[in-house]
């Protein structure tokens, strides 16, 4: 019978309890997910609004080839993502290993790429406080940036874990749960590059 | 016994509340002077009686459970979970009395805002940090041209024609707020809000009994006003600049007006000779007051706004002295941004 | 090895598809979601509404919008498994979906009636200046 | 000693702390993590409340030195050269007050403290799901608490544009709004939203997924589910504010401009941001969190009258299931109605014709929610408790603040009073004589189960009495101040002759507040004494149904040895299962002599 108040310090804990704080991490992961939706919702209208409805505004034209290879590389890194789940519910410790390591690389180059975009406009002057588009381009990327670089330090915390062979079969869902907020940032980038560089 | 009857006490201090309320509420609205305020007037009366007989059922029917229904030995709690017949009751009556709230307040709404008023007198307002500018087309019926007239803190409005204020501000939201006519909108920089209204009374201050006194156009035709110097300039001192905190003038401005020592010879003018009548009244205003947050001095942002006939009202147009200060104020912020009205963003 | 890997007891969304095929599938879907980046990109740099002759932006927005949703939808469903989610964590991400829509159309609808009704408004007011 | 295995998640316990640090500082406890925020929000509603004489003082008596603070602090903070109330620091004093009492008394008192205490026990669970993003979210908030009392001593003083911060006053330089206070205060609301989404995450998992066997939703008692409606509003409106807070820090440092139009003026210099926003937009991205936040601070208080009014009447609540669905229902309205702030602010006509339409419906679910507390002490035997006596008046007082509120929902009756004394006096009658009443009756009802003490009954009804009468006597006047039209955040009316009639009012409100500030220190009292010297108290005195009575008092770590199965709704008192006793808890298995609820 399980007996609360003789808690030692390591139970072990079955597949059963592991199913069920999947579900549960998973729910929270959701709901955070959905508080980001609401977080960027502020900024997409705002930047709607300030389009529609501002004579003055001037969608000033970015560097697209640098827009469209950074969605491709995050394109690329939610496969990787993805594929590092799907080894990871396999048991494949390397595997999984390299596929995060491979996210974190192509989140690398993506910061990289942002990173050069941002030090052309700002030699050609383009700051923030230069013009409303660019005030809205700053607040969009800037923010997209944190949220990717906080991605970033989950998968080298993970790649570690899984280095030290903390997952196996049953217990994996913290790769799972990064992945499903892996795939949020990705989606972010989805609607942010047109709504910024295309249209 | 002692805990429930200092419970009773408190609670018959509610229902005395609610006469109280009742009886003293209608007192406090400053008296209406434009027929937008009536309305407004009329409609909160409407909803407060409708409110004051719904707080004193439900605040009733709370003490009669809490007296009736106090334990005491042999007296049982019902078991009931409540019937769904019941709710329907509770939410049908409210949703039907909030809808008719909902029709009356959309209909006084639609007349409050959006129909403007044809051919009325159109007055730029200009709010900026702790003041009001106002400024008239002028002769030429037109905005931005060298015949305006431009005033700071004090207007002057036609009696019984519609005004309409277009107002901007220069620097932070300010709110155009007119107690007496019930009428309030924020003046947003960078955005032309347009609000407007309808004196029906002219405001005379009687001397003998120190007392504003609203007169109809009829009646101040023959009440003996005084048209007193004052009447027309807007800055008392004119060396002063009156806006200033530190000096207290403008707080006493009013003081100042009105603590005139009696032996002071008041001038009556018939048209443009003096006669030595006994001045009863002497002209007064409406005030204008800012109602958003618009920095530490937003308590001392007062104008007025003067209501006279329609000769008088064309007189002091004319006797305005040009401002080049003023002017230039609207220079800066009105025509050299938002030169055609485009103050959209 | 693979062959046990492939009944893994915890894959609770594990459709008994082997590790290839999975796999596979991803790439497809990733396949997609490039080839419709291309096509947006190609988007930008045409007129869109050539068809309807419609001058001005709105049908390369619209276009653009509708490109981006198919792409997030694909990742939601698949990448995120959506698919395989409770109907609880669906609900969850479609109502704040739905408060995305509503501010984003309660915000503009305030704003673009100020652009029409106060720069034309207060033109025809006085006079047309 | 052999290894346990645990299969479920109701069963995993983290071990006890033993240590001083990781028993009262570092803890996963929820039970902890609640009275740190019950501590910390205690704290700043004393500032709070602290605040708000000092704005007392200054609007009775304009420009005369505050008595003990003004010779002393001459000069410095908020005082000018004669130790009166300075024209910046009266701003500053009423923006403080608002920001401190919303963000960091009430929501984290009702939500973080008497959350993260009840829902737990509640729905008998060991903890909360996430216990580390419990804790982490605590430390948020303090840390933004440390941000909010550091901008008292900066330079220039703390935020100075009423707690809604409407740009351009709180956005452009030089607009006398003080330059690192305002950064610190913003920072610090950004910090503090986070900590209280975190929060609503952790509680709507708990809720959903770690409820005890039997605990199906209709048994679930009314506290956990107005937490539940409160966490989802938390969830998904706190992140527009951390936006709108983003944007307007990105305005103020890098002089970004998307409140800022073209043009703006302060003075005769032009402001630095080059202009091209819109003032309107922070309105709409603001209010769009804050109307939710509004039902947030009304929610759980809600939940806690829902559950203390059965207790007391010795009678199950009337219509739990019209009380469930009016709470869905506020759920839904409370997302659209945001515009009913903003009628007189230059927003279309048309919109305000909809969201006076959507605001006068939200008033229904609150109707039917007052009716039906109605409906559950009629027919009760009520037992004159402190906390009875406190939810009565959470009644009374949320009748009179819901009353109040039809007059602002009707947009033209908004136009003459929006932003006058009458909207003061409508939200303290919902925040104080509501929200903060229904609080006094969580105290002293939980009070034995959280510290395993009991109050002092007497001091209780003291307070109860005191704090009645003075606060009707403080904030009902302020109906008559907003009918003559006074305007709020006025630092003095003196300037303006139709509001000279209305000096007298503000001196009497001022002398029952200050009456109301000093009956407060007979609760601290018998609540700080009772806490370390209170007599010991049983587990369950006032005979209550609900789980949380069940358990031993000082509540074990692990609060339920086995985890319990519920056999009947929270309030079945005098049910005739119950046959001589007039209560049975939820979880005592079913008597022959009734079919279980």
């Amino acid at each position: 019978m399980f007996d609360p108040a003789a808690q030692d310090h390591h139970p072990t804990l079955s597949p059963a309890f592991h199913r069920e704080r999947r579900d549960m991490r998973a729910m929270g992961m959701w709901l955070f997910l959905g508080s980001e939706v609401m977080f960027f919702t502020a900024f997409f209208a705002a930047y709607i609004v300030a389009r529609s409805a501002a004579p003055g505004f001037v969608a000033m034209p970015l560097e697209r080839g640098f827009g469209t290879l950074n969605t491709i590389v995050l394109l690329t890194s939610s496969l990787t993502m993805a594929l590092a789940v799907l080894n990871s519910k396999r048991g494949e410790r390397v595997k999984t290993g390299r596929y995060i390591a491979l996210t974190f690389l192509l989140a690398c180059v993506f910061l990289v790429v942002k990173g050069i975009e941002y030090a052309h406009h700002f030699e050609a002057g383009d700051f923030p406080s230069h013009d409303i588009f660019f005030g809205f381009y700053f607040l969009l990327t800037g923010f997209h940036g944190l949220h990717v670089l906080g991605g970033m330090i989950t998968l080298a915390i993970l790649w570690w874990r899984n280095r030290r062979g903390d997952f196996n079969k049953d217990y994996n869902d913290p790769i799972e749960i990064a992945g499903l907020y892996w795939h949020f940032v990705d989606l972010v980038w989805i609607f942010l590059f047109p709504a910024l560089y295309l249209l | 016994m002692k805990r429930f009857l200092s419970f009773l006490v408190a609670c018959l201090f509610l229902p005395a509340l609610a006469l109280a309320f009742n009886t003293h509420a209608a007192g406090f609205l400053p008296p209406v002077v434009s027929e937008q305020g009536r309305q407004i007037d009329a409609l909160y009366g409407h909803i407060l009686a409708i409110v004051v007989v719904i707080f004193v059922i439900t605040e009733g029917i709370l003490i009669y459970c809490v007296v009736a229904f106090r334990a005491r030995p042999g007296h049982k709690a019902r078991f009931f979970h409540g019937s769904t017949g019941v709710e329907l009751i509770l939410a049908g009556v409210p949703a039907v009395i909030l809808l008719y709230i909902t029709v009356v307040s959309a209909r006084l709404w639609e007349r409050l805002r959006m129909d403007e008023p044809k051919n009325a007198v159109h007055i730029e307002v200009l709010a900026e940090q702790f003041d009001w500018n106002f400024r008239y087309p002028g002769p030429d019926a037109v905005f931005g041209t060298p015949d305006d007239v431009m005033t700071n803190g004090e207007c002057a409005v036609p009696v019984d024609r519609q005004v309409v204020f277009f107002t901007s501000s220069k620097d932070v939201i300010h709110s155009f707020f007119l107690p007496d006519s019930r009428v309030k909108e924020d003046v947003v920089p960078g955005l032309l809000n347009r609000i407007w209204t309808k004196w029906e009374v002219i405001p005379v201050w009687d001397l003998a009994t120190q007392k504003r006194v609203l007169l109809s156009e009829k009646d101040f035709e023959n009440a003996p006003v005084a048209f007193s110097g004052y009447a027309f300039k807007s800055k008392p001192h004119p060396g002063k600049k009156w806006y200033q905190f530190s000096d207290s003038a403008r707080i006493g401005y009013n003081a100042y007006y009105y603590e005139r020592d009696p032996s002071a010879k008041l001038m009556v003018m018939e048209h443009d000779h003096p006669v030595d009548v006994a001045p009863r009244y002497v002209l007064h205003y409406f005030e204008i007051a800012c109602a958003q947050l618009c920095g530490p001095l937003h308590f001392a942002m007062r104008g007025t706004v003067r209501v006279l006939p329609e000769p008088e009202y064309e007189a002091w147009l004319k006797a305005q002295p040009k401002d080049d200060y003023l002017a230039s104020k609207w220079a800066q912020v009105w025509d050299g941004v938002h030169p055609d009205f485009d103050r959209a963003l | 090895m693979s062959s046990a890997a492939t009944t893994a007891p915890s894959g609770v969304h594990d459709h008994g598809r082997s590790y290839k095929a999975e796999a596979v599938f991803y790439a497809e879907i990733f396949g997609l979601l490039i080839s419709l980046t291309i096509l947006t990109v190609t988007l930008s740099y045409v007129n869109v509404g050539w068809a309807l002759d419609l001058t001005g932006r709105a049908p390369n927005i619209v276009a653009g919008m509708l490109v981006a949703a198919v792409k997030s939808s694909l990742v939601l469903w698949f990448f995120m498994h959506m698919n395989h989610e409770g109907r609880l964590n669906r609900f969850i991400f479609a109502f704040a979906l739905c408060l995305f829509t509503l501010a984003v159309v309660a915000f503009s609808s305030d704003f673009v009636w100020l652009h029409t009704y106060v720069v034309e408004g207060a033109r025809a007011a006085v006079g047309g200046m | 000693m052999s290894a346990q295995t645990i299969d479920s998640v109701a069963d995993f316990v983290h071990p006890e702390p033993t240590d001083f640090f990781h028993k009262y500082v570092w803890s996963y406890d929820h039970k902890t993590v609640a009275k740190q925020y019950l501590w910390t929000s205690l704290i700043f509603l004393v500032l709070g409340g602290f605040l708000a004489m000092l704005i007392r003082w200054q609007i009775a008596y304009p420009g005369a030195p505050v008595p003990l603070l003004g010779a002393l602090l001459k000069g410095r903070f908020i005082f000018d050269g004669n130790g009166a109330v300075s024209a910046e620091g009266y701003i500053q004093l009423a923006s403080m007050h608002g920001l401190v009492m919303i963000f960091f008394v009430i929501i984290p008192l009702i939500v973080g403290a008497f959350g993260n205490f009840l829902i737990p026990l509640h729905i008998g669970s060991r903890d909360v799901a996430f216990p580390l993003l419990n804790a982490l979210s605590y430390w948020l908030y303090f840390v933004a608490g440390l941000l909010i009392l550091a901008s008292f001593l900066v330079p220039l003083g703390p935020a100075a544009s009423g707690w809604t911060n409407y740009p351009p006053l709180s956005d452009v330089a030089g607009a006398n709004s003080p330059d690192i206070g305002m950064n610190l205060v913003m920072s610090a609301v950004f910090l503090a939203g986070f900590s209280s989404i975190f929060g609503g995450i952790n509680f709507l998992v708990t809720i959903v997924k770690m409820r005890a066997p039997g605990m199906t939703w209709m048994r679930l008692p009314m506290t956990t589910w107005a937490q539940f409606v409160t966490a989802i509003f938390q969830v998904l409106a706190t992140p527009m504010l951390a936006a709108a807070g983003a944007m307007l820090l990105f305005d103020r440092i890098l002089h970004t401009s998307f409140f800022v139009p073209r043009g703006v003026m302060i003075g005769a210099a032009a402001a630095a941001n080059t202009g091209g926003g819109y003032p309107l937009l922070w309105q709409h991205v603001f209010w769009f969190y804050a109307h939710p936040a509004v039902y947030i601070l009304i929610l759980p208080s809600m939940g806690f009258t829902s559950d203390i009014l059965p207790a007391f009447a010795r009678k199950p609540i009337f219509g739990q299931r019209a009380m469930i669905i009016s709470l869905v229902a506020i759920m839904g309205l409370g997302f659209i109605v945001w515009g009913h702030h903003m009628f007189v602010s230059g927003l279309n006509p048309w919109m305000g014709m909809a969201f006076m339409i959507s605001t006068i419906f939200i008033a229904l679910p609150s109707g039917v929610k007052v009716f039906n507390w109605l409906g559950t002490i009629w027919g009760g035997s009520l037992r004159l408790e402190p906390p009875m006596l406190y939810a009565l008046t959470f009644v009374a007082m949320f009748i009179v603040g819901g009353l109040s509120g039809i007059f602002m929902a009707a947009t033209p009756v908004d136009v003459y009073i929006h932003d006058t004394y009458y909207v003061i006096a409508h939200f303290h009658y919902v925040v104080f004589g509501a929200t903060l009443f229904s609080v006094f009756a969580a105290t002293t009802y939980w009070f034995p189960k959280m510290f395993g003490r009991e109050m002092n009954r007497t001091l209780n009804y003291v307070h109860w009495a005191l704090s009645f009468i003075f606060f009707n006597l403080a904030f009902f006047p302020m109906h008559f101040l907003g009918e003559a039209g006074h305007m709020r955040r006025l630092m003095t009316s003196t300037g303006y002759e139709f509001l000279n009639p209305m000096a007298p009012w503000n001196e009497f409100i001022t002398i029952a507040a200050f009456c109301l500030g000093a009956s407060q220190i007979v609760f601290a009292y018998n609540f700080i004494h009772s806490v370390f010297f209170g007599k010991p108290a049983q587990p369950n005195p006032w005979e209550a149904s609900t789980l949380e009575w069940t358990i031993p008092v000082p509540v074990p770590h692990y609060n339920y040895r086995t985890i319990p199965t519920v056999y009947r709704g929270p309030h079945e008192y005098s049910s005739p299962e119950a046959a001589p006793a007039d209560w049975i808890a939820q979880d005592a298995p079913p008597r022959g002599n009734r079919a279980a609820h």
